[in-house]
């Protein structure tokens, strides 16, 4: 067994500089690495370009990067529910490229996977197809979109082992397991450390050989952005 | 009289058919769940990562780590599964989700789509709309029929950035459900008490009124 | 929850005609649909076209299909071990279109995920990639291969349930997941049907919604191929 | 005196170094994994959907679920994981697999390979094969230096259809290791009691030897 497990997330974020380009899992505050975006806020490393499909809110997730200017470009689906987001995109101060959530998703896979670029119908004939190649097959039109190019990525997990393997709970899995393996280096954080050996490996979600460095993460906040209920009858 | 959210909700509710896969948007669509008939099966998707939706969970029973694509605490129905994002739009590329019901800002009579942005304005992003209206074959839009300054949101080209081209088969407003083909909105139904001249009046794009256009029932 | 289930093999084939596309799961003899099969055999349908990684050995798996000629072209990455196999296409009686595995697994990927086409580094520069468009990615070579199309997938999983929900045991999972959705119709065979509600959410590998006809299989074979095994010390 | 099998795969298992994922084909590759030093740590992945593979297992607990790509029994060792076709190649093409280690029928002097198909003879196929070599840029090929008629392995051209073009980078043979660069051979490591000369006379391709050559060591 190749071991990853590296001991605090100081250590997992070892190399990480101003300038690179980050990956970061989760959808909204669902299953974001919380503990590695609080170790780059205290990093201050700065121009940050981070493919995430969401910003986080003002004081959270991807938020607290922003509130710290820490971030040069957002590549993201939706970036709603974020006031300092909208005034230093309004302002020029962050630049942005909005990507359809899908194609979002293919283009970390498509990293993981060794595909330098593929089709995909979403988009075309929108502002988000300017300036690529678009192409027909069987009568539809697709627009190319290529592979995502990052130096790390940050994912979440609920349980993972030394090996790297890692389980996913619930929505939180979301972008997670595509962006393991779709960056030089993949650093995994997750609720429980289990011992090698215990996760049954037919539900093994992500196998290790997609993480190089795996930590036990602590402290999770997991907000929930809106809480719905229904009272019980 | 012009029908509420809830109204449309309501009325759209009689397109989902036994059997289909459905992804809701955000807004109105969400409560088309609501209004789903108790007789017949159907699964919902959620783009974040989960098929098999059920109600909000009870009080206390929240759980962060399970929220639908409008992020909000959701519960699931035995049969349910969680999957990664990329499968999620395996599901709605690959065309295996059978109905897409979603909010927008502009429709046109060619069936082009406005819902993602306001140039200077908003910003949100197209999240997985632009996804799901490029390869559903059956997509319904929800909407007011005017916006707030009361202005048509049914015209002949949309203003706004496109979220896609040609796609929308079907819109139900505040006033009527109308079908989208041969560039042309093709009046079907109008809302209680509304008139097809109230419906003329708030469609900016062509109109195709043939016949006697009944009222939608809304039982 | 939508129900999937059919009462047996005869019903979950029901429409396969002579002259179709096929999809079969399994690698070598491992977790191959072995009800489909011997069932595809019943209904004695020629021509058809198998797409499926192996063609089975003589008497088992695709070979009993090879047996009674009614396969027209099969399209696979090894075919070795079947001297029927052999001899039917050096006699030029069944065609056969060899594909890297690969190539293979995301050709069925991209039919179930919507993709059209792709571009992969497999097999350029061979035979393979003969007729085909090949473009350069970064200063590497690409070969553009295009999504399969079928009429039927036929795989077998450990377990499902009637929602459809496959979860697959051990390597007998390999090209199973992948062909799912696929095809126009996708049917499952299953060891074990559980009750809906019975297999993890988490842990399901297939979702229902790629899968449109179910049945508890029967009287699996599960030959071993390759039986080697060491002694106890 | 010429390597058997079981020689060039404990020449090569020196290759293996601590914290590589090693794919093996079938062939010599497979008994590689008998001579892999026990104090590194080693995963070896099999194209057929598994990660962290162990012996054989035990007469009477093999498993038919349970096989590598060899199509043989096998067992999993704790940190093991199983997974589809298309996330196994995943690994392959997106080049997380850090070593490949095949068999060959033959490798011309610029890294070509053959290995899959004897025109009008034998088709069995590419297998895995052509995604391996297409994407790894850890090669190594183990065969005997020359095939059962005497005729070199080792080319100017491969004479058969290619597998990949220009991919592998070093050789291992019943007779000596071989470095693929610049278009040559270049003679690392004669087998132990084997001369230069009888290198030279098998190799068909422009061999370089380059100072003394020391013999490999086989502990």
């Amino acid at each position: 067994m190749i071991n990853k497990k590296v001991k605090n997330v100081q250590e997992a974020l070892q190399g990480v500089q101003s300038n690179m380009t980050l990956m970061l899992g989760g959808f909204g505050l669902c299953g974001i690495p919380e503990n590695a975006i609080a170790e780059l806020v205290k990093l201050e490393v700065r121009a940050v370009t981070c493919i995430s499909n969401n910003a986080g809110i003002d004081d959270f997730g991807l938020g607290r990067l922003l509130q710290k200017k820490q971030i040069k470009k957002m590549i993201s689906s939706y970036v709603g529910e974020n006031d300092e987001f909208e005034r230093q995109m309004l302002s020029g101060e962050l630049e942005v490229e909005l990507t359809p959530q899908g194609t979002l998703a293919e283009k970390c896979r498509a990293a993981q996977a060794g595909f330098p670029a593929f089709y995909t119908p979403a988009g075309y004939g929108t502002e988000v197809a300017e300036g690529k190649e678009t192409r027909e097959f069987d009568g539809k039109m697709y627009v190319l979109e290529p592979a995502f190019k990052a130096d790390f990525a940050f994912v979440k997990a609920w349980k993972g082992d030394a090996a790297g393997n890692l389980v996913f709970k619930g929505t939180s899995r979301n972008f997670n397991p595509n962006m393991c393996g779709a960056a030089t280096i993949t650093v995994a954080e997750v609720e429980e450390l289990v011992p090698v050996g215990t996760l049954d490996p037919d539900h093994v979600h992500i196998p290790g050989i997609f993480v190089q460095r795996i930590f036990q993460g602590k402290n999770y906040e997991k907000r929930i952005e809106q809480r719905t209920v229904r009272k019980k009858q | 009289m012009a029908l509420d959210k809830n109204g449309i909700a309501q009325r759209i509710a009689q397109e989902v058919q036994d059997g289909f896969y459905v992804n809701l948007g955000i807004g109105i669509p969400t409560l088309v769940a609501n209004y789903v008939r108790t007789d017949i099966e159907v699964e919902f998707q959620s783009e974040n990562g989960v098929l098999g939706m059920g109600p909000f969970p009870f009080e206390g029973e929240e759980d962060a780590d399970i929220i639908n694509a409008g992020k909000q605490t959701i519960t699931t129905l035995p049969g349910a599964s969680f999957f990664d994002s990329s499968l999620s739009f395996a599901m709605i590329r690959g065309k295996h989700v059978d109905l897409t019901i979603l909010g927008a800002m502009e429709v046109a009579e060619n069936g082009d789509i406005a819902n993602w942005k306001i140039p200077g304005k908003m910003v949100k992003g197209m999240g997985g709309a632009m996804d799901l209206v490029a390869s559903a074959e059956n997509i319904i839009v929800a909407m007011m029929h005017t916006n707030k300054r009361g202005e048509s949101k049914l015209l002949k080209q949309c203003s706004l950035p496109l979220t896609g081209v040609g796609c929308v088969t079907k819109v139900v407003t505040s006033l009527a459900v109308l079908e989208v083909k041969n560039n042309q909105f093709h009046l079907l139904e109008r809302a209680p008490g509304v008139s097809v001249e109230e419906i003329q009046k708030g469609t900016a794009g062509t109109l195709i009124v043939n016949g006697e256009i009944p009222e939608m029932i809304l039982s």
